[in-house]
């Protein structure tokens, strides 16, 4: 297989799943965070929250991109701070395809997220708390595991979005071998070309490959998780 | 120890206006379906927000519509065994039970899990998860959960309702234990006279959002006026007695002011304290001293008031040396007796009819 | 059935500015008005290969041109260069580089060093046009090496002249034309033509072309249509 | 009309194995909390498969794991009452209600929504949704769609646990006559015995998943084996009666094997045959025949068997005239009245102690 | 605000609410279906299925639209069996653009639904079964109310992923005026040019606004679904 695809091709699927996978992992306590206070809070900016959250998917990429690249940027304000506070570069690193790709797959996964939340009963939760739990404890030991069926269902849609993110991430971060060069870019790159539907096809069956394979874990964990929810 | 409710609040059409005050022991909340039962237990563990009032628990304001921000659930301590179980589905029976044992107050008596689910009957099932559990069984592990929680106060909704008259002949000693050595007061919503009968020490009767009457168990239960709303079959006085002695054939020996009662055994050493309840329809009443019955006791006594039933009944209440007693007879043999208030009759009160569920420690 | 539709023309997307003003030109002189689909030259040859209702194709290269050609999807005969085009170095305002002498990037013009610890935005350079011209120009000058692990590849030459026109950038090889109407950004020098293959966009007209496209292609190549083009930075005279 | 079950089924490590007959009328099944009872009604509902067995209704084949496959609950018309109300959360009361009665079977009989709602107290709700009601309001509304989807047969699992006493006397009669007029058979699961005994023309006495005992109401409910099972409080004998004639003062004088008895106007004509529930401990034993007394009913009978209970009481059971009666009296009053078996007694009950409840049309 | 935008673009947005409409609307039926079927059948082709249904988000959206253009062209068996028999051809029309954003707005639909169903009570199902309801009529009656609020987030997404679908949208039915010129589409021939930045950042407001609309819209409905769910 290691003759399939070239050294290129395969640093290009190791830095998607990077990429997916550290963009999942972080925007999950953020997309719960969203997620409650959207299905739970009532503070005057709750639809600016939501309208917000929303703006990735209806936004074209490029513009999440070029948005991204005028906040984050070098030479952009929010950049330029995060790079003196904490050393922490984004344009053109792999950690900013992280953020582009985490970005654009935050509606996703709070919209899965928060319908998880809504169908947890509000009287289980009563209930942990009439015997004593403080408003933490109940969150985490009744409301999440609640919610997991959500919660994975959030998290495999969000892998899967940044796994093909393209659009916004190659606009932020550009197209550098071996930092940003996920494989959308990859597969985008064959495809400019005459004759390149070959490659490009091999790489569309590594990402569904991999994608898939996230998919048939997900689809266990939370069917265990549905039974424990149902109580069985 | 005690509780003071003095709140109202409007759901929908439905208006709660209720104050009332539970002192230590067990305070039964008593009304029919719809009455505000549920509401009321609401209020005071925290979940609904009342319009306005204040509860307060040993002087501990729980909640005030005027001063400000109420105290949140989790800090107030108070056990609360649902109407429906509301146990967590997720976690086995085990975790169900333990859940509120780390936020047991510092100092307060922590019962062990163990005990309890031997007394409630849950312990082949603790690995189990709630959702395989059968409705009794769910409820014996609500309670169990409340209890565990070590609370100041227990709220219970009908906690027994779901149980056989076997688990419940369990469940109930354990509840006057609670009443009356960890001194922790318990507000006790039932449709069951029999358990109101036995566990209160104060009775709040409410209708349609009202409290119609509250006081002590032996006073509201043998009101002639609430016979109506209690319901015929249920209406019966509480007495106060003391053990005067065990007797070897399994008999215990009652001084009640009027006389003395033989009971079955209740385990209790002489000279302790005790209530009795007899049930209006557990008396006979008889012109003259009857001899050769089966029946132990019998009490004289002189009768006060005659009420009109519904139907060919009437209640007749009685003075016996101090002490109130009920009896229910039909108009037919009230007129055969001559019964009629300052008449002397003779109550005849099968022992084993004092049930030993009907028998509390007072 | 496709007489009653408008004339279609497929057009590469960087061309838009200029092919809007020039079919509004067309238009106005009383001619029915055509439409224009812009998208990537490669996504345009693939649809006409699967039969897009196009009846004019023009192309930013002349590979993809080629293609259909081979596949026989375009009238030979029709097919002409309409447009050539150069590339430019550009910086960022606030880049501090040294200017080129007469224009013209040379070899002894050591871009590494203008950009200073920045990176050199350009097309994908194994896959859009405007990027394989570049890395064929850097390689011709002999800077390829050094530049290569320096380079920002975006997926069309916008994005990489969006880049320095941002500052993110310092400096960025784009076309002639995309330079021109970018006020942010100054050109350092021109890459000399022989540095890469000729800058060509060839159009041709579909087999089954509808009548009125005929016309309209001759009219891009007449003065008034020429006019517009070379105001956009477009050369028009493919043989120099 | 009758319900044949027969059936085996594994739930984790509890067995269900039973097979028992409901005739017409009412099959109560009667078992500690967790004994199997809800898993037979879920299968008889065909909500849950049992393993192998057979359930027939009628001679309709509702289930049979041998050939082939069950039929779907919705073509069961079984009008299930579940332990938890169920009710639909996003549809109103009335919605509730009629839910099921577009697909009532053609030709049976269809009650009126109003005259349901009206009898169970519920026509103030009938626009309200579920989520707003209180407990015994949710069953209440329960009970009502079960009997409006115009059933083959009611299945009715606790359904009136929630309820209060007044509620309970509202609805029972209604079901008697479900019972008695629309020759619906009724499944009925609770730890009630009043209800039991009120409703129930058969009964089947469940633990851990088996049956213990199953057989007409009178004979199941006085045999002396079952009363530790069943609790020494519900002991008693259900004993066929016939009116004889209504009296002025609101009382119908009955016959019954051993003689005539006196109970409070049931509504019914004379010659009506009914069944009548005397508790065990509703009885006093006299050596002779006892005068001034305000008890009406006196019985005479001979003592056939003895049976000592835990605690000082023992049960009596007696012939009355060929009808079993059940007496519970102390170890010590036994003795003293010299009860063995062959003694003749005179049995005191007290009219009214054969409560309203108790008294069920047969 | 008809001077602020030209006609072109006038036409690009209605095409665009169209489009979102019709892809919305028609995908809601299916989207049930498959979600009911991945939720609740035990069929032996359920993983593959879902699998199917997670494509659009993996690949990326040129490749899906590539394929759509491979199957549903002019050129194509199923176009052409299509267009035979119906009369109805979808390569380069607006019909096309329907399907290409119903098919990429499908999984996140899908998602929302199938969530929805799990946390519907099965017993209330059990309920109306013994009720004498048919499974059909159990369906319409209980199930369908009770997943409302699911049903509502799939459809906003599928919408708000359908305002703003380009990639597959411009590979299957290219970008032309006035038949398959999207508000993407628009905005991204805006965005190769120089200059273009002004108009297109106009359309990308009107496409922010549009979609934040229907998501006002939908969260009202959604309360509303909630409330009722709730039995309030
Ligand atoms: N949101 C509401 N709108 C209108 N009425 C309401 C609302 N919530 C509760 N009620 C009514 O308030 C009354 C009291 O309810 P509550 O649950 O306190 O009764 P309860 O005494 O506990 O009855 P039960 O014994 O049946 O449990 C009921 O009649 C109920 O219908
Ligand atoms: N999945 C399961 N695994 C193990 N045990 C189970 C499972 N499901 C049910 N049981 C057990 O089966 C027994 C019978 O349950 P069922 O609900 O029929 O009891 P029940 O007689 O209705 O009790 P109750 O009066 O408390 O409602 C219970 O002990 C229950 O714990
Ligand atoms: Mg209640
Ligand atoms: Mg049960």
């Amino acid at each position: 297989m290691s003759g399939w695809l070239g050294p290129a091709e395969w640093q290009a699927v190791a830095l998607s799943l990077k990429v997916a996978f550290w963009a999942t992992l972080l925007s999950l306590p953020l997309g719960v965070l969203t997620a409650l206070a959207l299905a739970r809070g009532r503070f005057p900016g709750r639809q600016v929250l939501n309208a917000l959250v929303h703006l990735p998917l209806i936004m074209p990429p490029v513009v999440t991109g070029y948005l991204l690249l005028l906040t984050f940027g070098r030479r952009a304000p929010v950049g330029e701070w995060l790079a003196e506070t904490f050393g922490l570069v984004l344009a053109f690193r792999w950690t900013g395809a992280v953020l582009a790709a985490g970005i654009m797959a935050f509606p996703l996964m709070v919209r899965a997220i928060r319908l998880a939340i809504e169908a947890v009963d509000p009287r289980l939760e009563q209930a942990a708390a009439t015997l004593g739990a403080p408003r933490a404890w109940v969150f985490l030991t009744v409301t999440l595991p609640l919610m997991a069926p959500g919660l994975i269902a959030g998290a495999v849609l969000a892998f899967a979005k940044a796994m093909g993110e393209f659009g916004a991430t190659i606009t932020f971060v550009s197209n550098i071998p071996g930092e940003t060069r996920t494989l959308p870019s990859a597969i985008y790159s064959f495809l400019q070309v005459p004759g390149g539907d070959g490659p490009a096809l091999r790489l569309v069956a590594v990402s569904i490959f991999v994608s898939l394979l996230a998919l048939a874990l997900s689809e266990l964990l939370a069917h265990r998780a549905a039974k424990r929810v149902a109580g069985r | 120890m005690s509780l003071s409710v003095d709140i109202a609040h409007r759901l929908g059409s439905f208006d709660l206006n209720v104050a009332f005050e539970a002192p230590a022991g067990v305070t039964a909340l008593f009304g029919r379906s719809g009455s505000g039962k549920t509401s009321v237990v609401n209020a005071v563990a925290g979940l609904m927000r009342p319009t306005s009032g204040r509860i307060a628990l040993n002087g501990d304001v729980l909640f005030d519509a005027k001063t400000g921000p109420e105290q949140p659930p989790h800090r107030r301590h108070l056990g609360y065994v649902f109407q429906e179980a509301r146990l967590f589905p997720h976690l086995s029976v085990r975790k169900n039970l333990a859940y509120g044992q780390r936020f047991a107050r510092p100092g307060a008596e922590r019962p062990d899990l163990k005990t309890i689910a031997d007394l409630l009957d849950i312990t082949p099932l603790l690995d189990r998860r709630p959702g395989t559990l059968s409705g009794g069984e769910r409820q014996r592990v609500a309670i169990g959960r409340a209890l565990l929680s070590a609370p100041r106060m227990l709220l219970m909704d009908e906690p027994l309702s779901a149980l056989d008259a076997a688990r419940k002949a369990d469940i109930l000693p354990y509840l006057e234990a609670v009443r009356d050595s960890a001194g922790i007061p318990i507000l006790y919503v039932s449709h069951n006279m029999t358990e109101v009968a036995r566990l209160a020490t104060t009775v709040v009767i409410m209708d349609a959002g009202r409290v119609v009457k509250a006081g002590p168990a032996e006073e509201v239960l043998s009101d002639l006026d609430l016979v109506p709303m209690l319901g015929v079959r249920d209406a019966g006085a509480l007495l106060q007695a003391t053990v005067l002695r065990d007797h070897d054939d399994g008999m215990t020996e009652l001084s009640i002011a009027g006389g003395t009662l033989f009971l079955p055994d209740m385990g209790l050493g002489p000279g302790s304290r005790t209530r009795v309840r007899i049930m209006a329809h557990d008396v006979i009443l008889a012109d003259h001293r009857p001899e050769g019955l089966s029946a132990l006791n019998i009490l004289h006594g002189r009768v006060i008031a005659l009420r009109d039933g519904r139907g060919p009944g009437v209640i007749v209440r009685l003075d016996c040396g101090g002490d109130t007693l009920l009896a229910r007879i039909t108009r037919r043999s009230a007129q055969a007796l001559d019964i009629a208030p300052g008449r002397e009759v003779w109550a005849v009160v099968k022992s084993v009819s004092v049930a030993r569920t009907d028998i509390g420690a007072g | 059935g496709k007489a009653q539709e408008p004339v279609t023309v497929f057009a590469a997307a960087s061309m838009k500015t200029a092919l809007d003003e020039v079919a509004a030109l067309w238009a106005r002189d009383g001619n029915p008005p055509v439409r224009i689909a812009y998208a990537g030259s490669s996504l345009l040859a693939r649809q006409i290969d699967q039969g897009a209702p196009a009846d004019l194709f023009i192309s930013a290269n002349p590979d993809w041109m080629d293609w259909l050609q081979d596949a026989g999807m375009i009238r030979e005969s029709s097919r002409r260069t309409l447009l050539t085009n150069a590339l430019v170095l550009i910086a960022a305002p606030q880049t501090i580089a040294p200017g080129t002498t007469d224009g013209t990037v040379t070899a002894g013009y050591d871009i590494a060093a203008a950009l200073g610890d920045g990176r050199l935005a350009v097309a994908l350079v194994e896959a859009v046009p405007a990027g394989l011209y570049a890395k064929a120009s850097l390689q011709a000058l002999e800077q390829w090496d050094v530049l290569q692990p320096r380079l920002a590849e975006t997926d069309n030459v916008r994005a990489a002249l969006r880049l320095v026109a941002s500052g993110e950038a310092p400096l960025g090889i784009v076309y002639r034309s995309d330079a021109i109407a970018e006020p942010a950004v100054r050109v350092l020098g021109t890459f000399p033509a022989d540095s890469h293959p000729p800058i060509l966009y060839p159009a041709a007209l579909l087999p089954d072309a509808q009548a009125g496209a005929a016309p309209f292609l001759d009219f891009l190549s007449t003065p008034e249509a020429k006019a517009v083009f070379e105001t956009q930075g477009f050369g028009t005279d493919p043989h120099p």
